[in-house]
């Protein structure tokens, strides 16, 4: 490809999950992948928002460019504006995917959350999707008890929070990087066994979400 | 995911044209930087770019080197003689459904090449759909390797698997609620 | 049900109305029924009192049959359910048409909503509303880009006299009735939602 | 001011500068539809944004600028607003108007407005143009202040001079009359008749040429354009063939099967090649004898209205060597030798020179620009019930249905062919049999005047091709029937129903014996219909056509309508 792989440096990010400088390119990449990943999942992965807010700065900062070039008329301007079109849907596609599941179960994502903060794993939700996620919570709740818990009597004026069942949904999963090693699966033969798999790169696989779901998070697998 | 995001994807890959225009400064791209064009010069750019380019006449496309009669009869052949899926040029499909919408003309016997794509779908739709059965039947094991599968034939095949899983959901359901 | 379980009615035969109702109308919101509603949590709250009259028999010693108070319990939680999923498939259509009109709801929508639905609405619309307007710099309103871009300009036929319009470069537009443009789709995505213009080949 | 050449730069390179929104005002003619495709094609390349708005007359043009006042914009104005002042119907001032229409001829003061109005002419019809120059006809305003001044500041002057101011007054004023009149002569010679230029599509196609963004699909618009300019009889066969060989030459070999480097064998891309074609209108979806029937040069060989045309008709086929049976089939299914033999024999007896471009496509047949022209025409301008959006909405699909390898666009067309094309013909030659027969034709002094008792179909009557057509018809069987009626124009009257019921449209067709030019059809029907309204008591006459030789007339006004033209023809008053 004629692109030049000139890394014109972007940003120090001073989060220190991102040390090393990223090109626009390499974030557009992984933006890419995540959006993938996010639409394949069965559940909430953990929140790449940073990358959105990186990718909305650049459409931004190229708006502005344009804005300022006085013959608009030529392909090169043509073409960046179909990029950022292409960019701007990534993005809003990414996010409307994740709005769309904390809606169909905002507590259990509230909860979720909270319970990998606990054992310090990344975060689940953004701070505007968990304001967002408790927001809606309470808009759905209040819904629900004016139109029915209100009129129930005292012993069924609770509901349970359904909990989101996701092991036994399968998955197509691309191993993307070399060393993953080996992967557990409930073994059907019986039933406190597992199988152990082995994890060749470029293979792929219809597999159990669970079983992978940690890989896919670290980013060794790319869900189809 | 649907196949509409999968063209979408396919997007990013990179194919050869032939630009008509030129213009030595390189296009800088968020996605990287492409040219800079010489007039006849091939180079290699995104194919959404392409397919503007193509639009505005800036370009003629050159077709993949596998999107050659001959050659997609060499991978119908061997997609019919293996057992499991052929290992195809990544957004396959999407590439030549693409081309042969927006490039027509740039596309050698282009009738031709687009009945050898639909062939080889078929071929590997078949293939799937049939281990897909053997694998819902079976509860040996709950896993499958199939190796070279493409994005858009897995997006496809995710619905049909939602669906099998609703349906369990549904007789599990039925078992529950039935009065006690 | 043959006719003859009708005069018996079923316990929850109400309740299975409602989600019938919703079956049967799977585009159009029926208005809401707060009727069918009312009668359902009526018939739970008998079913309720029947069961705390056996509890008091069993407190005070009295002879009571209790063969009846797990049914009748799992009855009442049948019933709430599906009121629940009355309510539920109601609010779900009601987030789409957030999606699909922006803030504002056509006068046909609103008509069909109970005050809490509506309260429901302004509470997840301006929720929404808040989650964009943090997004990057200014905000960003996530129902443009709503399908993979195709190109960057579309075809459009004006329905109504809508009058001046100003695309994202500043050219300034008429739209009058019947009149044709190709303007950038990023602009009339929201005219197109809210039927001003028609996509056209 | 007239833009001869170069309209990339002097017009394309203007609009594309993006300081003004382009809004296309685009007359519902097929060559105007044909133009506006191929302008939108290179303002979609450029990614430019524009409007099209669809008129029919003056009154929709003058709305649209008394709408706008404060717009400031690029108006392209495609076959229509040449032929008057697009000042006077109040232009936005700070808007800018291109006009690439085939109207002529141009409005002096368009011509000679140069800084808001360009108009689009070919180099080459720049001498047929005949434009009087600036000094003849327009005053240059200053010189008369120059007289106000002079007369303020010199009170105290001599006998002498005074005298001598008032002599040079009267010899002033004197040239002024001179000036005056003959102004007024050269206006009256410059205006006296309209015509058609060549069609703006062709012109379109050249600047996309210049710009290399000329595609199979452009190239196909223009043929359609061209050809429908000749269906409605507004160019002449020489001047048509003559555009084919001059103009389309560079593009009539690009599209050939065996041009196209990559050509593999059938493949769904449009080819279009260029050969000769039977003047006859729609034979090859018809069967030849119905075809034949309704052909103007065919009834009126054998004219075919009287009772002796059925035995001329036989006596015809029989010397022609053409079995009826052959003629009765629908042609498509006759076999291709036979189809192919019968052809040349009917362009012998025709001794036609016609040729036009045919598009192939995949596996669907031959299509001929002519057929197409015809089908868009009239789906553009009926039923006149349906808005005028939606008319050249129809006609804009049946256009494209035309080069889509889509099964059901091609049924489409051919609907429009069997059910709209061939209605009209045959309408036509019954209103031209039935004025012959019942000799409704009556000659009125310098005209002969058609004026129509039965009513006919409500949507045809408002449309340009069938009055072109039928007039043109009539007037040609009228003259065959006797001899020595070739040296007066004829003018015809359809009465309107619908909601326009009360009024009449009447049309006029030039004398056979008018010799044309080089090639040009100059009519002089328009001019006489304008002085006619000028007259007093004025009569209740709607001229908002964009071709002045069609008017609206009030039923109750007939008579006198009929005196006044007379006395304009008679040239007693000038």
């Amino acid at each position: 490809m004629a692109v030049t792989d000139s890394a014109t440096t972007f940003l120090d990010f001073d989060d220190d999950e991102y040390d090393e400088m990223t090109t626009p390119e390499e974030v557009l990449r992984k933006m890419t992948a995540t959006w993938q990943n996010e639409l394949c999942a069965p559940c909430l992965l953990p929140t790449q928002m940073e990358l959105v807010e990186i990718l909305l700065d650049q459409i931004q900062g190229m708006e502005e460019n344009i804005g300022k070039q006085t013959d608009k008329m030529q392909l090169r301007i043509s073409v960046h504006r179909v990029e950022l079109q292409r960019i701007g849907f990534i993005t809003s596609d990414y996010v409307r995917c994740r709005l769309q599941k904390i809606e169909s179960n905002p507590h259990d994502a509230i909860d979720q959350h909270k319970k990998r903060k606990e054992e310090g794993k990344s975060d689940l939700l953004s701070e505007s999707e968990m304001k967002f996620a408790e927001e809606y919570a309470l808009a759905e709740s209040n819904l629900f008890q004016k139109t029915v818990l209100e009129f129930m009597p005292a012993a069924l004026k609770k509901m349970p929070v359904p909990r989101g069942d996701h092991d036994d949904v399968m998955v197509y999963a691309k191993v993307t990087s070399d060393d993953v090693g080996n992967v557990a699966i409930p073994d059907w033969q019986d039933l406190n066994g597992e199988v152990i798999l082995e994890m060749e790169p470029e293979s792929c696989h219809l597999i159990p979400f669970e079983s992978v779901h940690q890989l896919v998070e670290d980013g060794n697998i790319q869900l189809m | 995911m649907n196949a509409e995001r999968c063209e979408f994807i396919a997007g990013n890959s990179l194919i050869e044209v032939i630009p008509s225009i030129s213009d030595d400064r390189p296009i800088h791209l968020i996605s990287g930087d492409i040219g800079p064009f010489e007039a006849g010069v091939p180079c290699r750019i995104p194919v959404w770019t392409a397919i503007l380019m193509k639009r505005k006449h800036n370009c003629k496309v050159v077709a993949p080197q596998w999107m050659d009669v001959d050659e997609l009869k060499k991978i119908l052949t061997s997609e019919t003689e293996s057992q499991g899926l052929a290992k195809l040029p990544d957004h396959f499909f999407e590439i030549s459904h693409m081309l042969v919408r927006d490039a027509r003309e740039d596309i050698f016997e282009v009738e031709a090449v687009k009945s050898l794509v639909q062939d080889i779908y078929d071929r590997r739709d078949a293939k799937l759909r049939s281990s897909a059965i053997e694998f819902l039947r079976q509860n040996q094991t709950c896993h499958a390797q199939l190796d070279n599968v493409q994005l858009i034939e897995a997006s496809s095949a995710r619905a049909t698997l939602e669906a099998c899983r609703q349906m369990g959901a549904v007789v599990r359901n039925k078992h529950e609620s039935t009065p006690l | 049900m043959s006719s003859g379980d009708q005069n018996r009615g079923g316990v929850a035969d109400k309740a299975l109305q409602l989600v019938l109702e919703m079956k049967r109308n799977p585009d159009v919101l029926p208005p809401y029924n707060t009727e069918l509603v009312r009668q359902c949590y009526q018939k739970i709250d008998e079913l309720f009192q029947k069961n705390a009259a056996v509890v008091e028999k069993i407190r005070a010693g009295l002879p009571h049959d209790s063969t009846l108070l797990q049914p009748r319990l799992a009855a009442m939680c049948h019933i709430r359910r599906c009121m629940m999923a009355y309510v539920n498939e109601r609010k779900n259509r009601i987030r789409s048409f957030r999606w699909k009109y922006g803030g504002a709801l056509p006068a046909s929508v609103r008509n069909a909503l109970c005050d809490a639905e509506i309260q429901f609405f302004n509470e997840y619309s301006s929720t929404l509303a808040r989650f964009q307007s943090n997004l990057g710099e200014g905000g960003v309103n996530l129902l443009l880009h709503s399908a993979p871009p195709k190109s960057l300009f579309v075809q459009v036929r004006a329905l109504e006299d809508y009058g001046e319009f100003e695309t994202s470069d500043g050219t300034q537009v008429q739209l009058s009735k019947d009149s044709l443009h190709s303007l950038p789709r990023q602009d009339c995505e929201m005219l197109i939602r809210q039927g001003v213009l028609e996509l056209v080949h | 001011m007239i833009i001869e050449d170069n309209f990339r730069q002097e017009f394309y390179n203007k609009i594309k500068k993006g300081d003004k929104s382009v809004v296309l005002i685009v007359s519902v003619d097929t060559d105007a539809l044909c133009t506006t495709m191929i302008l939108t094609h290179l303002l979609r390349c450029d990614d430019i944004p524009f409007s099209i708005l669809a008129v029919e007359g003056w009154s929709s043009v003058e709305k649209i600028f008394a709408d706008s006042q404060e717009q400031k914009c690029h108006y392209i104005l495609i076959n229509c607003g040449a032929t008057r002042s697009l000042t006077r119907l109040q232009i936005p001032p700070a808007s800018i108007a291109f006009v690439i229409d085939s109207h002529r001829p141009f409005h002096i003061e368009n011509v000679y407005e140069n800084g808001q109005i360009h108009l689009l002419a070919n180099p080459s019809e720049m001498s047929e143009l005949q434009i009087p120059d600036l000094e003849s006809v327009i005053r240059e305003d200053s010189d008369d202040e120059e007289d106000s001044d002079e007369d303020e500041d010199q009170e105290y002057i001599s006998y002498e001079q005074r005298m001598e101011k008032i002599r040079r007054k009267a010899i002033k004023r004197e040239e002024m009359q001179i000036w005056e009149r003959q102004r007024r002569t050269i206006l009256w010679r410059y205006y006296e008749s309209t015509w058609f230029s060549s069609p703006s599509c062709v012109t379109l196609l050249e600047m996309a040429a210049e710009m290399n963004r000329v595609s199979a699909e452009t190239m196909w618009f223009t043929a359609v354009g061209l050809n429908s300019a000749m269906a409605d009889k507004l160019i002449s066969i020489e001047m048509y063939t003559q555009i084919c060989v001059d103009r389309m030459r560079p593009f009539v070999h690009r599209f050939m099967p065996k041009n196209i480097v990559n050509q593999g064998k059938v493949d769904d891309l449009l080819h279009i090649t260029f050969g000769r074609e039977l003047p006859l209108a729609l034979y090859s979806h018809w069967d030849l004898f119905s075809a034949m029937m309704v052909s103007e040069y065919f009834s009126i060989k054998t004219k075919n209205w009287t009772q002796k045309g059925d035995v001329n008709i036989r006596h015809l086929l029989a010397q022609l060597g053409i079995t009826l049976h052959e003629t009765k089939q629908k042609f498509e299914a006759l076999p291709t030798e036979q189809r192919n033999l019968v052809v040349d024999v009917l362009e012998k007896e025709m001794d036609s020179s016609f040729a036009t471009f045919f598009g192939t496509l995949g596996y669907c047949g031959k299509l001929s620009a002519c057929d197409v022209a015809r089908a868009v025409t009239l789906r553009l301008e009926m039923p006149k019930s349906e808005t005028i959006m939606n008319r050249f909405r129809s006609g804009q699909s049946i256009l494209r249905s035309s080069i889509t390898g889509e099964r059901q666009d091609r049924l489409n067309l051919n609907n429009t062919f069997t059910s709209i094309c061939q209605r009209t013909l045959q309408v036509s030659w019954k209103t031209v049999a039935a004025a012959i027969n019942q000799s409704e034709i009556i000659p009125n002094g310098p005209y002969y005047l058609f004026s129509c008792s039965r009513s006919i179909d409500e949507d045809m009557v408002d449309s340009r091709h069938f009055l072109y057509n039928t007039a043109g018809f009539m007037i040609r069987a009228f003259a065959s029937m006797k001899k020595g009626r070739t040296t007066k124009p004829l003018i015809a009257m359809f009465p309107l129903t619908g909601e326009s019921a009360g009024w009449l449209v009447v049309t006029g067709v030039m004398p056979i014996a008018t010799i044309y030019e080089d090639s040009l059809l100059k009519t002089c029907i328009g001019r006489a219909f304008e002085r006619v309204k000028k007259m007093t008591p004025p009569l209740r006459i709607v001229d908002d056509y964009f071709n002045s030789d069609i008017i609206r007339l009030k039923s109750e006004d007939r008579t006198r309508f009929i005196d006044f033209l007379q006395t304009v023809f008679e040239g007693t008053s000038n």
